[in-house]
């Protein structure tokens, strides 16, 4: 059964929400609210409130970075140092601790923020191909929401989103 | 007084302001773009007669072993620290004046970490042997000396550029949507879908990007102090007289953020003039601005005090000896000069008639870097001059023109970096102005009674 | 060593020099290159030669007249470093840095390459054949007395062949000039021992005095002196040796002292006969004869005329007479003076009277082959020359190891009195300023290419003679040896007696051999004696000395009052000799260039030096360009300001200021041969080096002076540094 | 290089130096100058430029302190505003200290130099890229850097005065820090000699270029682990001990009958070269 | 939906693929015949003729036999022209061939032979033939082709000699590191020296 895509661009974000709400608390067949996706121009935490629990993993990811950065640059200079060219230099320990752990520290930080990226990457699907609906007035000033469902939800978003006041609703065209 | 953002600025609006100035460029920018590029080329004509000749064309001696060139790469370094600050800290903290000024402080961070790297190899007499300093396998079978503070500046420099590459454009990608979706031919557009990422401000990108950049952000602040307590190390480590000082890593810092404010002082008022920002880079933030400057600038004399001070008073004759030196000796004036600039002069900036009078901050705050830049010389030149080992000492050694051909042109490389930036990439961040207007707007519904001057 | 079946003139042909791959770029980005350079290959060689270890061969030191013994290190053909000689008694394998610096004077790349014949201006290159015919038929076309030869000191086979060509031709005009030379002691010397240069014994002394020989820097033998000086210091029993030194500008001598008493200058034998007068009164055995005539030299009159305080002499008396040997030595600074024969004297009465004559001053052994002992050069002698052109009695000049257009006076004008020659053939190694002016100038080898032997001109312990033998193969295939041209010469000459020898190797072996009886060989076979020579080089003579004038005598000493100020020229030029540039005739070597003067730590110029008092005086500071003026000419120099000096003087360096040579000497400094005045000691007519009197201007801009010693001159600014304590704190025994 | 070296060697990887605990093995080499008998002459200086490839730089150079005397003589005087000189000069020469701990060897951005088995400071010139960070912190200032290229430079090595040079030791092209070395190149010559003969070098076997050149004999050079050697007397004499940054005899007032010290070794250098204080006679 | 993270993984991969393909390579220790370049020697000298192995026409000569020096000096060294002449004197059987009639010629010229270098390490490393020569060969007692060889390769079969081996600083390393027994009867080893100053001079 084929899936359709429709984009509502609203002014105003109170409404934008009261829409989403309303979505999910319809129930429409053939449509999984999973698949709502909120677009808009600024960051609005506010949301969640509505579209529910959607995890964010970075965090794990910075944590596994840093930490390993952090280990493997310790372990390379250390072990780097105490390679067959071992020389004493000034006096001090061939594997010096001070030394070894800035650059431990400094290895923790760009470990960290390498794959804390590769985590937001990931995470957040980029680099991704544009969505089938995409309208630039929502990088300008409207919220715009994406669903996708069923060619028989179409009608019941139409008219939720008609009624909350959308300036405009795309439809996927074609198929 | 001036005024400050309107809260009920239409956002389109913002987007074709800040739009505005990626267009075309008119005549001053490409006198500008000029005049940059020819201070590239007589530096890079410099670095080519230093790079045949060898390093003795810089004239430095032996017991003079650094000059202008270390310590215009600690100014460099210097600079690149308030872009950070601005960005990060005040991002921590919720501050959200920053948000119109924080995209070109992080570019000028940027752009000023890539000049510094440049100095490191325009100092290095075998800038061909470069790769010896960095670790890597291969069939020497061996590595670089990881107990070197050049080293540590190295992998420093490197992670902090990275990473503030990384905010930079983290923080830029909402905007780099913005242009995609307004800028409809040519390579930009090219370009902007390419570095948008497919940004199309969904809730689970919003959602990611948030917790990234506020990660980042905390990362960003540690390692900018790491990165000019390293820097500070060379010298704090090293057994130098007038260097082997405790408080070297946080007077390094103070300083660091200082030339910093400084130069953003500077560029806020170019960009504001120039793009006519005035809408965004508005007076208050201006004024917020100049008492943060002003409030590092009496950290920075305090630490200054602090490092005298304890020369003076603790019992190591030689340090003190080149203390006395440095104020009475040939680099005298540059000295006082320094104390004048760095000191002296921000007390202008706690006068309230002045925190917002531009043509006066511009040219304060170019001093101000002044008296920072003369601060790095008199940490390397003075001391070189005045050691441990009386024998050696060498008060005539002053930088030849190739030295100051190259840190001139060092200037023109960073304006040109910086005016292409400007040109293609919006200096201003319009999600986050949106932001902070949305967030004002929504402040002002929920208590109209309040409306304080900030 | 040497192995008979190999021919030892061909132990250094290897393939070019350039197979011993000179590298020129040792820390190039470079891996492994194959295929690029030679390898170091031989068509002979003997077992000793091995490729990449240095092989040592013993010669003789040329750089100045002390007849050092060095070892060069030979490694794949080519000479890399003088070393001392440690089986010669005089330097004991040490060296000097002047020594050292041989090895530039041998690859100079300023050195005449091959003969050169004046066309104009011009010198056109010639071979050796044109040229000794040229000179046999100008030699031929000359009236027999009128070949005049003018050459350094000479000694050893040389000199024989020098004296046997003169006689050939039958002239007897040979000069020997040296510019530098202590000629008024010796002759003072002659007189007051007997000898012109006794055996000087510092390493018995337990204090010397001396009047101005700078014997660690340049006087007669400084590494010798050097040799005995640490012994001295060393002292017997641990009493380590004091060391006076009084003259009006520091020497590096000066500098070692325990006391440096800077006296007005001419009046050193003043302060002798004071010493000797005060030495009386402290109860020293003085002959009546000698204490009658020095009663007037009071401490008051001596103090008060020598500027040396009535403490510091009457110190210095106390110590003579409670240390005894001691030592006391007049040298250049006692003697440079119109009455420098009369303080030499005085200072010889001093050593006499104190008894030291026959213990720390000892007969020196005698030559006992006189034809082979160095002629030593002087001054006069040149003006004897320079009489003798006037005369036109010189038609044909050969000169060689003499440069007197640069180091003459302005006021003997040699350059125009040489015009005077028909013929001037010039031995040279660079062309220098009197090479400039020859007709003729002829290529010599260096002194690490040619063959010869030297009979230092003072003897440490015996007699001996020096062995000089090339260490490399000629460098420029157009250089001969002194020794072959003379050989040449006389073969056109005497051919009877000559054309048997080859080349002057085989004339030096045959010559040695001949007398190997005497150099203690009797029982060796000739080719096993020659090559133990060869590889000792240094053969020691059995000699006898003769017992020294011990007996002191006042008799003949007119010491005048010191000079009277003069109103013009109110200051006293002292030209400074210098341990690294000694008369200039090493200056085109880099090394001693770089090497800076060790008081005033300049280098690669000249300077004039002066007291701060002087200098304030002057309104001058260092670096200030002043014009130095004597009634006979002037330069200019950089002002060098330091307390080493008496304020009645000042002081320019000798050496500097070629207007010819080489790369490294040409322009640079300023000549201060040129500026002396013609003042004559008395006795010997010597020229008296420190009689010039000059005024000093300041003249044109300020420089900053290019000398090792930085902003802080010699201060520590409280640094321990360079500590120093008091000798009576050590036991210098007790010390390994 | 490998984790379980680090963990298996980890003591021997954390051993501080200079220490009681773990001397050099076979050679420590060391010196000792005797400032009493140093007479200035240069003799030394010059050997060195002679030995070591030492370009002459010429006088402009000179003048821009790009001199490249790995043993210079400096000239101090002690007669503070009186009239003269009149206690003569003290001349003290100066090289690179071989610091058991020294300040340069840290910090090097490439590990060009380090401490060697044989107490040496070494410099591998191949392996310098020039960032001059040893002789910033050099508190001797001994070591030299190569501002020009000298081997293609006019007059430093006109033909043939490039025969001279030293096939032993590298010339050093432009870029490069440079120092002295003790003569290693002598040092490894009579090592590998004591080697073949299945011994260790002998007290006087090898000399360093200065220490043979000196007119007056006052530098002594040898192995400080041999105890029959010259140097290694000395500096038990004179109570200097290699790896103390204060000596004890300091501690005693009436200690002042050795005259054996070590310059600025407060700085913790521990440096390998003893001088003897100069001497002057107080009856004059 | 997490696309993506292929892509990442791949990445990832494909960055520890090539470091571990880099750190493969810089292990140097490759050794192939055609290593080193050919040197044009101004006559063709047959090694494998003088030492190849008698099998195979060799005269089974020992290396040190003309390369003399090794033993003791730093070089091993090219024999003078004299130990050439000494034996192909009496070898009348080639005395006609091209390569010993030009020998002769530069023995009556009295001039060397140029011979190149054809293991020529950089100017600033200090390799010192005795000190392996006696370690190896007369301490270990290791037949002397194969302790040459170790570094030259197999000489013994080529003509003109050619490099087979890296000669790089790791490579020499490579065999430092090991623990080599210090005489053929002791148990005790001991490995190469790793000081700086031992070959770079």
């Amino acid at each position: 059964m084929s899936q359709r895509h429709l984009l509502a661009l609203f002014n105003d974000f109170d409404e934008a929400v009261a829409a989403i709400s309303e979505l999910r608390a319809a129930n429409i067949k053939g449509f999984d609210f999973d698949d709502l996706i909120l677009k808009s121009p600024i960051e609005h935490p506010e949301v969640e409130t509505v579209l529910g629990d959607r995890p964010i993993k970075v965090q794990w990811f910075t944590l596994a970075g840093a930490c390993m950065g952090g280990l493997l640059a310790f372990t390379l200079v250390a072990s780097a140092q105490a390679n067959f060219f071992s020389q004493i230099k000034a006096g001090k320990p061939i594997v010096p601790l001070p030394p070894d752990f800035v650059l431990t520290y400094e290895m923790f930080i760009l470990g960290g923020v390498f794959i804390t990226i590769l985590g937001f990457l990931i995470c957040a699907g980029l680099p991704a191909k544009r969505s089938p609906l995409y309208s630039a007035k929502v990088s300008e000033d409207q919220i715009g929401i994406l669903v996708k469902g069923d060619e028989a939800a179409v009608t019941a978003f139409k008219a939720i989103f008609t009624k909350h006041k959308a300036l405009e609703i795309q439809e996927e065209a074609g198929k | 007084m001036g005024k400050d953002i309107r809260e009920d600025i239409a956002w389109a609006q913002i987007n074709k302001d800040v739009l505005k100035s990626l267009e075309n460029p008119k005549k001053l920018y490409w006198v500008i773009l000029l005049i940059a590029i020819a201070m590239v080329g007589v530096a890079v004509g410099c670095e080519i007669y230093q790079y045949q000749t060898g390093m003795g064309v810089s004239n430095k001696s032996n017991s003079h072993v650094w000059s202008l060139y270390i310590a215009t790469f600690i100014f460099w370094i210097g600079m690149s620290h308030s872009g950070t600050l601005l960005s990060a800290i005040l991002h921590l903290m919720h501050a959200d004046w920053r948000k119109p000024i924080y995209r070109f402080a992080e570019a000028m961070t940027t752009f000023s970490l890539m000049t510094a790297g440049l100095f490191v190899l325009v100092h290095l007499g075998r800038l061909w042997m470069v790769y010896y300093v960095m670790p890597y396998p291969n069939e020497r079978w061996v590595w670089p000396n990881f107990q070197s503070p050049l080293v540590w500046d190295m992998f420093a420099i490197a992670t902090y550029l990275s990473s503030s590459v990384i905010f930079l454009y983290v923080g830029m990608i909402p905007d780099l949507a913005i242009c995609r979706d307004n800028i409809h031919a040519g390579w930009r557009k090219k370009l902007y879908t390419v570095l948008s990422l497919g940004w199309e401000g969904t809730d689970r990108q919003w959602r990611n990007f948030r917790i990234t950049y506020l990660t980042i952000a905390c990362f960003l602040i540690p390692l900018a102090v790491s990165v000019h307590s390293i820097v500070a190390s060379d010298f704090a480590m090293s057994n130098m007289p007038g260097w082997h000082v405790t408080s070297f890593p946080p007077y390094f810092v103070a300083g660091a953020l200082y030339s910093g404010c400084a130069a953003i002082i500077t560029l806020f008022v170019i960009l504001r003039y120039v793009f006519k920002f005035e809408e965004y880079m508005t007076l208050p933030i201006m004024r917020k601005l100049v008492r943060l400057t002003f409030a590092i600038a009496m950290v920075w004399t305090y630490l200054n005090l602090i490092e005298f001070s304890s020369v003076w008073y603790g019992h190591d004759q030689t340090a003190k000896d080149q203390l006395i030196f440095k104020a009475t000796g040939p680099y005298a004036p540059y000295f006082w000069a320094m104390i004048f600039f760095g000191s002296i002069l921000p007390l202008l900036l706690a006068f309230k008639r002045f925190q917002t009078h531009l043509p006066l901050l511009f040219v304060v705050s170019i001093f101000l870097n002044v008296g920072m830049w003369l601060e790095r010389w008199m940490i390397i030149g003075p001391s070189f001059a005045h050691g441990h080992y009386p024998w050696t000492w060498d008060h005539d050694q002053w930088p030849s023109l190739v030295q100051w051909g190259i840190v001139f042109g060092s200037f023109g490389w960073f304006t040109l970096l910086f005016m292409v930036f400007c040109k293609v990439f919006p200096s201003v961040s319009m999600y986050e102005v949106k932001e902070m207007v949305y967030h004002r707007t929504l402040a002002l519904k929920n208590k109209p009674a309040v409306k304080g001057e900030h | 060593m040497i192995e008979n079946s190999f021919n030892r003139r061909d132990f250094l042909k290897v393939l070019g020099w350039g197979g011993a791959t000179v590298a020129l770029s040792g820390c190039g980005n470079t891996s492994v290159e194959d295929g690029r350079e030679y390898v170091t290959s031989y068509v002979e060689t003997a077992d000793y030669i091995i490729p990449s270890i240095g092989t040592y061969f013993n010669s003789t030191c040329a750089q100045c007249d002390a007849g050092c013994g060095i070892m060069g290190r030979v490694r794949e053909g080519r000479v890399l470093k003088l070393e001392g000689n440690p089986d010669s008694p005089i330097n004991s394998g040490k060296m000097c840095g002047l020594g050292q610096a041989g090895v530039q004077a041998h690859y100079n790349p300023d050195r005449v390459r091959e003969p050169l014949l004046r066309n104009g201006d011009k010198g056109e290159a010639i071979t050796w054949e044109k040229a000794l015919q040229l000179v046999s038929e100008k030699v031929a076309s000359a009236n027999p007395g009128s070949v005049a030869f003018l050459t350094g000191g000479v000694s050893g086979h040389v000199k024989v062949l020098l004296k046997n060509y003169l006689d050939a031709i039958g002239s007897d005009q040979h000069y020997v000039y040296e510019a530098v030379a202590p000629s008024v002691v010796r002759a003072a010397n002659k007189k007051a021992y007997g000898v012109e240069m006794p055996r000087l014994r510092l390493d018995r002394a337990k204090v010397v005095v001396s009047f101005g020989a700078d014997f660690l820097g340049t006087w007669v033998s400084p590494v010798h002196f050097s040799r005995q000086y640490a012994k001295f210091r060393k002292g017997v029993n641990g009493e380590r040796g004091v060391l006076v030194q009084v003259e009006s500008k520091m020497t590096i001598t000066g500098a070692n002292a325990d006391r440096w008493l800077a006296i007005r200058p001419g009046t050193e034998g003043i302060l002798a006969l004071g010493l000797v007068n005060a030495l009386s009164a402290a109860g020293l055995t003085v002959p009546a004869e000698v204490a009658a005539a020095v009663k007037d030299y009071t401490l008051d009159r001596v103090s008060n005329d020598t500027g040396v305080s009535v403490e510091h002499i009457g110190k210095l008396t106390a110590l003579l007479k409670d240390r005894s040997p001691s030592l006391v030595i007049a040298g250049g600074a006692a003697e440079g003076y119109a009455h420098g024969s009369q303080n030499a004297a005085a200072v010889a009465l001093l050593n006499q009277v104190l008894g030291n004559v026959g213990k720390t001053v000892e007969a020196p052994a005698s030559m006992p082959f006189p034809q082979m002992a160095p002629i030593t050069g002087n001054r006069s002698s040149l003006q004897a020359l320079n009489d003798s052109i006037a005369q036109d009695g010189v038609k044909v000049l050969f000169n060689c190891g003499a440069n007197p257009i640069y180091s003459a006076p302005a006021s003997m004008n040699m350059k125009e009195s040489l015009k005077k020659v028909p013929f001037k053939v010039a031995f040279a190694h660079y062309m220098d300023e009197t090479a400039m002016e020859a007709d003729l100038v002829l290529p010599l080898n260096s002194s690490m290419e040619g063959w010869g032997t030297v009979v230092p001109e003072y003897f440490a312990e015996g007699a001996q003679l020096n062995i000089q033998q090339p260490l490399m193969e000629k460098l420029h295939p157009g250089t001969l040896g002194m020794g072959d041209v003379l050989l040449a010469l006389l073969k056109q000459r005497r051919p009877a007696e000559y054309s048997g020898y080859e080349d002057y190797y085989a004339y030096l072996k045959n010559a040695m051999v001949a007398i190997k009886g005497a150099l203690g060989g009797e029982n060796e076979d000739d080719d096993v004696f020659w090559d133990s020579v060869l590889s000792q080089g240094v053969v020691k003579l059995t000699s006898s000395s003769n017992a020294l004038v011990s007996s002191a005598s006042a008799a003949g000493l007119q010491l005048p009052p010191p000079a009277v100020e003069d109103g013009t020229y109110p200051l006293r030029l002292i030209p400074a000799v210098t341990p690294n540039m000694r008369d200039g005739r090493h200056a085109n070597e880099p090394w001693l260039q770089e090497s800076p003067d060790p008081l005033t730590t300049i280098v690669w110029d000249s300077w004039v030096e002066m007291h701060p008092k002087t200098a304030a005086k002057l309104g001058v500071v260092e670096g200030d360009i002043v014009e130095v003026a004597s009634k006979n000419g002037a330069i200019k120099g950089q002002v060098y300001v330091y307390s080493g000096i008496h304020p009645d003087v000042i002081s320019v360096p000798l050496g500097y200021g070629h207007e010819a040579m080489g790369r490294y000497s040409k322009g640079v400094g300023a000549n201060a041969f040129k500026i002396l005045d013609p003042v004559f000691d008395q006795q010997t007519g010597e020229l008296a080096m420190y009689e010039t009197r000059v005024k000093v201007t300041k003249a044109g801009k300020r420089v900053i002076v290019v000398k090792d010693e930085g902003p802080a001159g010699g201060n520590q600014s409280g640094r321990r540094i360079a500590l120093r304590m008091a000798s009576g704190k050590v036991n210098l025994a007790e010390e390994v | 290089m490998s984790i379980t070296n680090l963990l298996q060697n980890w003591s021997d990887f954390r051993q501080q130096h200079p220490s009681d605990e773990r001397p050099h093995q076979e050679y420590k080499w060391a010196m000792s100058i005797d400032l009493d008998l140093c007479t200035g002459c240069n003799a030394c200086s010059v050997a060195c430029y002679a030995e070591n490839n030492l370009p002459a730089v010429g006088k402009e150079k000179f003048s821009h302190g790009h001199s490249h005397h790995w043993l210079r003589i400096e000239r101090y005087w002690h007669n503070e505003d009186r009239e003269y000189a009149d206690q003569g000069a003290q001349f003290l020469p100066m090289m690179c200290q071989q610091c058991e701990a020294a300040p340069c060897e840290t910090v090097c951005p490439v590990g060009a130099t380090n401490h060697t088995a044989d107490g040496l400071n070494s410099q591998v010139y191949n392996r310098c890229v020039g960032s001059r960070y040893c002789n910033a912190n050099c508190p001797y200032k001994a070591r030299y850097f190569n501002w020009y290229d000298y081997p293609t430079t006019a007059d430093v090595w006109p033909a043939p005065m490039e025969q001279q040079l030293n096939p032993d030791v590298t010339v050093r092209g432009k870029g490069v820090m440079e120092k002295c070395t003790f003569c290693v190149q002598r040092l490894t010559v009579a090592k590998s000699n004591a080697r073949t003969e299945g011994r260790s070098v002998h007290d006087g076997e090898v000399q360093t270029a200065c220490q043979q050149a000196c007119p007056t004999g006052a530098i002594s050079f040898g192995n400080l682990i041999d105890p029959e050697s010259r140097v290694a007397k000395q500096w038990e004499k004179q109570q200097v001990k290699l790896n103390h940054d204060k000596q004890a005899k300091d501690a005693v007032h009436d200690g002042d009958k050795l005259r054996g010290y070590r310059i600025l070794e407060n700085l913790r250098t521990y440096p390998s070269v003893m001088y003897l204080e100069q001497l002057r006679e107080g009856a004059i | 939906m997490y696309r993506f993270l292929r892509l990442s993984v791949l990445l990832v991969g494909l960055i520890a693929a090539v470091g571990s393909v880099a750190v493969h390579a810089a292990q140097p220790l490759t050794t192939a015949d055609d290593l080193g370049p050919v040197v044009d020697q101004p006559i063709e000298f047959p090694h494998d003729r003088h030492a190849g192995d008698a099998a195979k026409g060799g005269m089974q000569i020992n290396c040190m036999y003309c390369h003399t020096y090794a033993r003791r000096s730093n070089v091993a060294g090219i024999p003078p022209l004299q130990k050439c002449i000494g034996c192909h004197r009496s070898i009348e059987s080639v005395r006609e061939t091209p390569r010993i009639k030009k020998l002769f010629e530069y023995w009556e010229a009295k001039k060397p032979v140029p011979w190149k270098k054809v293991h020529d390490l950089p100017d600033f490393v200090r390799f010192n033939h005795e000190r392996h020569i006696q370690r190896f060969v007369f301490a270990q007692e290791k037949p002397v082709q194969e302790a040459c060889g170790y570094c030259h390769g197999d000489v013994k079969t080529m003509t003109v000699a050619r490099r087979q081996k890296p000669l790089s600083m790791g490579w020499c390393v490579s065999c430092h590191q090991k623990d080599h027994p210090v005489s053929a009867t002791s148990t005790k080893t001991t490995h190469g020296p790793n000081d700086c100053w031992q070959c770079h001079k």
